[in-house]
């Protein structure tokens, strides 16, 4: 029985890739199994190879896994590109138009079968556009999907939008695919799927579950600038957030975005923006007006390969640093890092809840992979996400109070805070250096005040922030520190590395600033080898762990900077390197 | 509401600048629409102009240069019970930030915007500004300026603006008219207001101001409904027209975007769980 | 016989404060004193506190001293303000116009003089414009100034400006105040200075003496909008730079002016922006543009405090952060922090050698306290100023290339630069990742290739930037390190704890990435304790020698951030706490 | 040179997007010119029309979204022997990058800049962009966009501009002789070209925009040296002229700034001890 698999649907752009993966994830999903998608697309417009792969399991799975068991693809370019990575029983199904010869023969196990799509289509419907589902009718009868389900999400995906139709017509599609599978593929070469329930389950991308995250935690203001691969958090948000009296707001860039997002942050509002790379170079001044006027906004940065425009459809993890400490002059600020779906749903409630008790900026920082690529997740549990705004005063509280100041100095810096509109609270909320009322003022004694509270917040926001979470074997001397989604090809590292005997355990730091110091070094402390995983060229998180006077002489980096996350056996294998000198 | 009721302290704009005036004119039309000092947000920008905030009692918002509308709409948005009035300068309002600017004409918020024009960087000791004449010399162009300077209500018409008109500082009682015209209007208005900086701009002072402007109501052709009439009279570079040059009625982006006429900073904030189900289905 | 003098003149915004102070400065200048001013002035427009201090000496000095000799007061809220400051045998004079009553009475040894400029001035001229000129008399009398230089100095400044007549009415008022002086000033209370030489000296601010070596440097294009405190450099180049065919263009924002000055880089022109605070943030993301297009560009960055707005016009050292680890994606860049006002001069030509060089962008990083106050300095010596453009080739040797890549890739990482208009060299200057050609590129392999040529550069560089630079005595246990103008106070601090028989030694870093850590380690072992001192909140500098994986226990950090630059006694105190526990 | 000199590689822009129209425009006009493809620096911003650069044989600069106009001025101050070019998109230009359009129309630098105006942003997978029209629904706005849209070519012209134009990659011709008159002028040139995006934008169509817009050769009435007439036309919103609509002779700013004739990237670059120790004198 088969309980682990892999299909590549490789192509160029505009082929329908991403499309037919798409459709074949949310299948796979509805037959109960375990699902992770990953697309390899160019930031372009026609004609570049790009390819999505779609991993399922009946067992819990975290990331694309190192071998494909089936490649459908449009061109025999994509076999050449993806030979290697085929497994050893591998089914290869592809277009291969008569005029193109297939120049390579499969290696022993891989078969090798051509499959006509497009020919198929345009004789059948004289159209090219059913070449999607006749491929997918190839895989429904490889991976023997059941017929009721995919009749299913064929008509979700194309009655609303398409008609009744297209839908008649694209189920005959799928049987034609189905059927000239069964004439070529030989029973053995066929991947028989076992039906699990599907209960409760969600099927979703990263962005999409930071926009539902946001929706729940209360966001009500939304201004951003489309960028890839951040811009489906807020097109997804457009199309709900209205039923919460929330709105939208596509700015004329990202500066524009950070300020308004600030202003109605200010106006006591929920308020966040969302970017990558060059936008949240933009919002650097935005970011150090925040810390020093004490507004809490939420800034989502889903990272993609810098610097500069880089490939800007691609993950790594390379801005850390310029959350961490980019912009001018030193203020507080909280930077949070998902590491998993569900993380990226949950983490949006404590991002708005510490930048309201902070009353700070708090970055949620997430990578491409997520962003963009679908999961299977347990349905989101609401109960679990409350709503806490600090210190904002309610009209009654503040009509008590005798003499109101905005920046009052308090001891833990944090100072009750009220909006405008409210009777009794005027103040101003000022960038320039200013005192307890919010007026400028550039007295020697109140800048050393202001500055002292502002970062006494942050010490205590770093007792209240999301601690460091371990997996693995808390007993083994082997340890693995990393963030964000690099989880996934770490996790399942860690299951190759305990099948050979050698047991693991991996802490994943979730808040990157302020910095877990103390927990980073007990978890060194435990280990004989430490290994720091990051998704990048310097190694910006061992470097920060390092400036914060952790001892690293133990650490080896291993950092990948290709565009690409890691495949498991990557890791596994760089660290059976070092383990085994 | 008194007048004084938004005083709060005395400005330390040097003597004779021009936006005592300014700061005056605001007081009476705040007055004269009687609006509480804590429904009203002023957003001002980097410059002499951004002191404003310091003398006038309202809730106040002191940002970045060139990035007071985008924070003025968002406390806009976020809560459309608010009277907000952005106050700018030449500089911010024309230079650094003139992309926010356009957009904030094509984009109609119900708000207010008050751009001084001094002609001249004020703040940072005398630059040329976009709004200095060819030829200007100053500090930051010694042989004289070489650009084509800015006219900001002719932007603002072409870009879509739904009130747009100019004022001067030292005709106050003019001023107040067009701000309390501005703040009433719905959608965005914008209020250009030629004002004189004593300390570093020696070109244009009240005298020449006062020689250059020709005041719209006494021409009797002149319709404010009138776009082309008031691209026409901003065309003739010889005068500088003050008053009220274009208005239009049109949907407010508040109008057109917003979910309902509770104000967002209003509404209960709470986890709805019956609708967040709704929508998590569309995942399953 | 004295030899170290310190003159405060206080009084308010619109008093003239700053243009008396220059003169005094260039005057004692011209008696042959080695001269340092400091400017205490808020961000602002009319009617708020300020001061200028005027230090001199015979002996060589760095920084403003801890006391005041001679205090020059506009209004008694003067006195009272810096009252505390004033030196035992300490000389005030004070304006004191007759409604107010003095309501001190000075302590000891210090010595009060109603001087009545503004009357005298209104009174005699008919103008309170002269009571500037009046007050120099005063001073001119208590320092016995040199009449013959004064008169000099003075026709320098109105001669062009306002002509004879002015000149001559100045001389009249300065006679007069010299004349009062008299009256009032018993011989006691004079400051006799000795006349020295004045031979081939300068005096002038880090603005300038950055806006000279950019000249000198070969600098012919620059682009910057105005901001405190680094306006004074391009406005400074503007009268100049038109005579060795350069320009300077004021733009409409700074990403605009960085955007500009790399298109003029790419041209083939040595270009550079200058900024301060909000406008590094803002020009962020062409910095990362600069490094991923490898285009040589340099920025004169003037630090003020922040965050956000801050205070413009006072000295922080807070954006070193910003400039190492600001802006998205991991890049090559270079920051240099020049210590001394003939470092700021001569750093320009190393940042514009090394920007070429390694094709990468290099800041200067500076504080608004060398940016703006003068120094007297030696003569720059333009011998040592020399050109290397690098890898930049000529039309000739293009053309005997077959196929000329822009971004070969080449063992060092450094790949021959050729620029628009040459023949044989039209390639693509790229933001996006791209082949050696410069053209967009996804792939796997050339992405880690690009990658590692670029910051291969940066280890080439590392050997070849400058160097930290030892003061004081080698042998001592007692180190001292930091970066940038704080040299001042710290050399000033050096020699009183040598008065009191403790040696030490100071390590002045003056390349910040990247980082010299090698000698910084060797330093630090070298050393019983350390003493980390900047002018910033959170220690960015001891944070990166952590980060680099040096050895930090034995740190002490010693911090200002109250928005003035340290007096010497506060850094020779704080030492002394910790090394008399 | 012939036009295939400028041809460097085909084009993968989707079949029937507008650009290819304009990449053939282009390389017509500089053969048309005879410019060496060495001296012409294509400087382009992010979009689909930022991928020009990799088809068209010339030096190029592929730089940030919205930056182009700064970076192209850059190249062309420091090498005025250069034929600039400036390609840029309608939301590179007329969103994020506006600011630097207006300013660049002010400043009149010496170059050409076209604006690929798709009405849509194409590479980001068909946002609503600033000219596309009042309640255009696409992913980004799909309750209809509520923003007035913006017309290029007015904008320039109010803020300065001395040669405004506009074309259609469906006319070739036409545009190609735009091209080449914009070369050819003095100053800075505004080319904005109407350009179907086949794959998101399904409103303006090559269809949609032939029947849209009106070819101002054939009105004999029209000047492209009178600016009010060239407002005038560009008001009526129902109609979409194209051509040259208007056209100054003023001095560059590369006339009025650059210190001398040789370009400055190609003086000698040395150490002039004497001009700087004349210099240094000041701080003695
Ligand atoms: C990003 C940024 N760049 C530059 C500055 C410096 N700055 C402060 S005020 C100002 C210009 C002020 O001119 P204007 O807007 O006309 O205001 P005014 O002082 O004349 O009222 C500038 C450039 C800044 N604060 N922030
Ligand atoms: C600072 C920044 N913000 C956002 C983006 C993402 N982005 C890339 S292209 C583009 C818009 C393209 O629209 P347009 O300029 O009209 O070009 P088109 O693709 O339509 O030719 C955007 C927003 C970016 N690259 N940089
Ligand atoms: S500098 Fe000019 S604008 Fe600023 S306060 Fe003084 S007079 Fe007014
Ligand atoms: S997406 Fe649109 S603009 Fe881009 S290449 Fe395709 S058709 Fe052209
Ligand atoms: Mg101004
Ligand atoms: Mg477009």
């Amino acid at each position: 029985m088969i309980s682990d698999i892999q299909v590549m649907i490789a192509g160029y752009a505009g082929d329908g890739v991403l499309f037919t993966g798409n459709v074949l994830g949310k299948i796979l999903k509805r037959q109960g199994w375990e699902v992770v998608t990953y697309r390899d697309f160019p930031s372009n417009i026609r004609g570049e190879a790009m390819n999505y792969t779609i991993r399922a399991s009946l067992n819990k799975i975290y990331s694309r896994g190192d071998y494909i068991d089936v490649l459908m693809a449009f061109n025999c370019d994509a076999i050449l590109r993806h030979i290697k990575s085929v497994g050893e029983n591998g089914v290869i199904l592809c277009e291969g138009s008569v005029t193109e010869s297939v120049r390579l023969s499969p290696k022993k196990g891989r078969t090798f079968h051509k499959f006509p799509m497009r020919e198929l289509a345009k004789k059948n419907f004289r159209s090219e556009i059913f070449k999607n589902t006749i491929l997918l009718g190839g895989l429904c009868y490889i991976l023997d999907l059941d017929m009721k389900i995919i009749r299913e999400v064929l008509s979700e995906v194309f009655l609303k939008r398409k008609g009744k139709e297209i839908v008649e017509k694209n189920i005959q599609a799928l049987r034609l695919g189905c059927d000239e599978a069964e004439k070529i593929i030989k029973e053995e070469e066929r991947h028989s799927l076992e039906e699990r329930p599907d209960k409760d389950r969600l099927f979703l991308s990263g962005d999409e579950a930071i926009a539902l995250g946001a929706l729940a935690a209360g966001c009500r203001f939304f201004a951003a600038y489309p960028i890839c691969p951040a811009t489906e958090i807020w097109q997804w948000l457009l199309k709900h957030i209205h039923k919460f009296n929330g709105l939208v707001v596509q700015t004329e860039d990202e500066i524009a975005a950070i300020n308004m997002a600030l202003g109605a942050a200010y106006s006591g509002v929920r308020a966040m923006t969302s970017t990558s790379g060059p936008g949240a170079s933009l919002m650097m001044e935005g970011f150090s007006l925040a810390g020093m006027a004490e507004i809490p906004i939420v800034v989502a940065h889903v990272q993609r390969v810098g610097p500069s425009t880089g490939l800007p459809t691609r993950p790594e993890q390379s801005d850390l640093n310029q959350w961490v400490f980019g912009a001018h002059g030193d203020f507080p600020r909280i930077v949070l890092s998902p590491g998993t779906i569900e993380e990226c749903f949950y983490f949006m409630a404590d991002a708005f809840n510490l930048a309201e008790k902070y009353q700070c900026p708090v970055i949620l920082l997430t990578e491409q992979n997520y962003g963009q690529n679908f999961y299977t997740v347990e349905k989101f549990d609401l109960s679990r996400v409350s709503i806490d705004r600090g210190m904002l005063l309610s009209q009654d509280e503040l009509l008590k109070i005798e003499d109101y100041k905005r920046y009052a100095l308090t001891e833990n810096g944090i100072s009750p805070r009220v909006v405008p509109s409210m009777a009794n609270g005027i103040h101003m909320v000022e960038g320039n250096e200013h005192d307890e009322k919010g007026y400028r003022d550039e007295d020697e004694e109140i800048r050393i005040k202001m500055m002292n509270k502002r970062m006494t917040k942050l010490n205590i926001a770093a007792k209240d922030v999301i601690p460091p979470k371990l997996w693995g074997k808390e007993e083994s001397d082997i340890g693995i520190i990393g963030f964000g989604s690099t989880i996934c090809p770490i996790r399942e590292a860690m299951d190759q590395l305990e099948e050979k005997g050698i047991s693991t355990k991996y802490l994943q730091v979730r808040t990157l600033w302020p910095f877990s110091a103390a927990e980073v070094e007990e978890f060194m402390s435990s280990c004989n080898t430490v290994f720091v995983v990051e998704n990048n060229y310097s190694g910006q998180l061992s470097r920060l762990i390092q400036g914060q006077g952790v001892e690293c002489s133990r650490v080896h980096k291993i950092n990948k900077y290709s565009g690409h996350t890691f495949r498991p056996v990557e890791i596994a294998e760089s660290m059976l390197g070092v383990l085994e000198q | 509401m008194k007048e004084n009721s938004y005083h709060l302290h005395d400005p330390t704009w040097c003597r004779g600048c021009g936006i005592y005036g300014i700061f005056a004119a605001l007081k009476k039309a705040a007055a004269s629409l009687q609006i509480p000092p804590e429904r009203m947000v002023i957003v001002t920008g980097i410059g002499c102009h951004g002191r404003l905030n310091n003398y006038f009692n309202a809730y106040g918002f002191h940002g970045l240069h060139g990035r007071v509308l985008p924070v003025a709409a968002g406390v806009k948005l976020a809560n459309s019970s608010l009277a907000v009035l952005a106050v700018s300068g030449d500089g911010d309002a024309y230079s650094i930030g003139v992309g926010h600017f356009i957009h904030a004409n094509r984009r109609n918020v119900n708000m207010i915007c008050i751009v001084v024009d001094n002609r001249v960087y004020g703040l940072t000791q005398g630059q040329t500004s976009p709004t200095s004449q060819k030829g200007y010399v100053s500090v930051s162009s010694p042989f004289g300026s070489k650009e084509t300077p800015l006219d900001g209500p002719r932007l603002a018409i072409v870009s879509g603006g739904t009130f747009v008109a100019r004022g001067f500082s030292g005709i106050p009682e003019h001023l107040t008219a067009l701000i309390i015209e501005g703040m009433t209007h719905n959608g965005f208005s914008l209020i250009e207001v030629l004002s004189p900086c004593v300390t570093h701009n020696k070109i244009n002072t009240y005298k020449w101001f006062k020689e250059h402007i020709v005041n719209l109501d006494d021409d009797t052709n002149f319709s404010a409904k009138n776009k082309k009439k008031a691209l026409e009279v901003l065309s003739d570079q010889s005068k500088i027209p003050i008053g009220l040059l274009y208005h239009e009625e049109r949907p407010s982006f508040d109008d057109l975007s917003l979910p309902s006429d509770t104000p967002i900073a209003l509404t209960k904030l709470d986890v709805d769980e019956k609708k967040l189900d709704a929508i998590m289905k569309d995942f399953m």
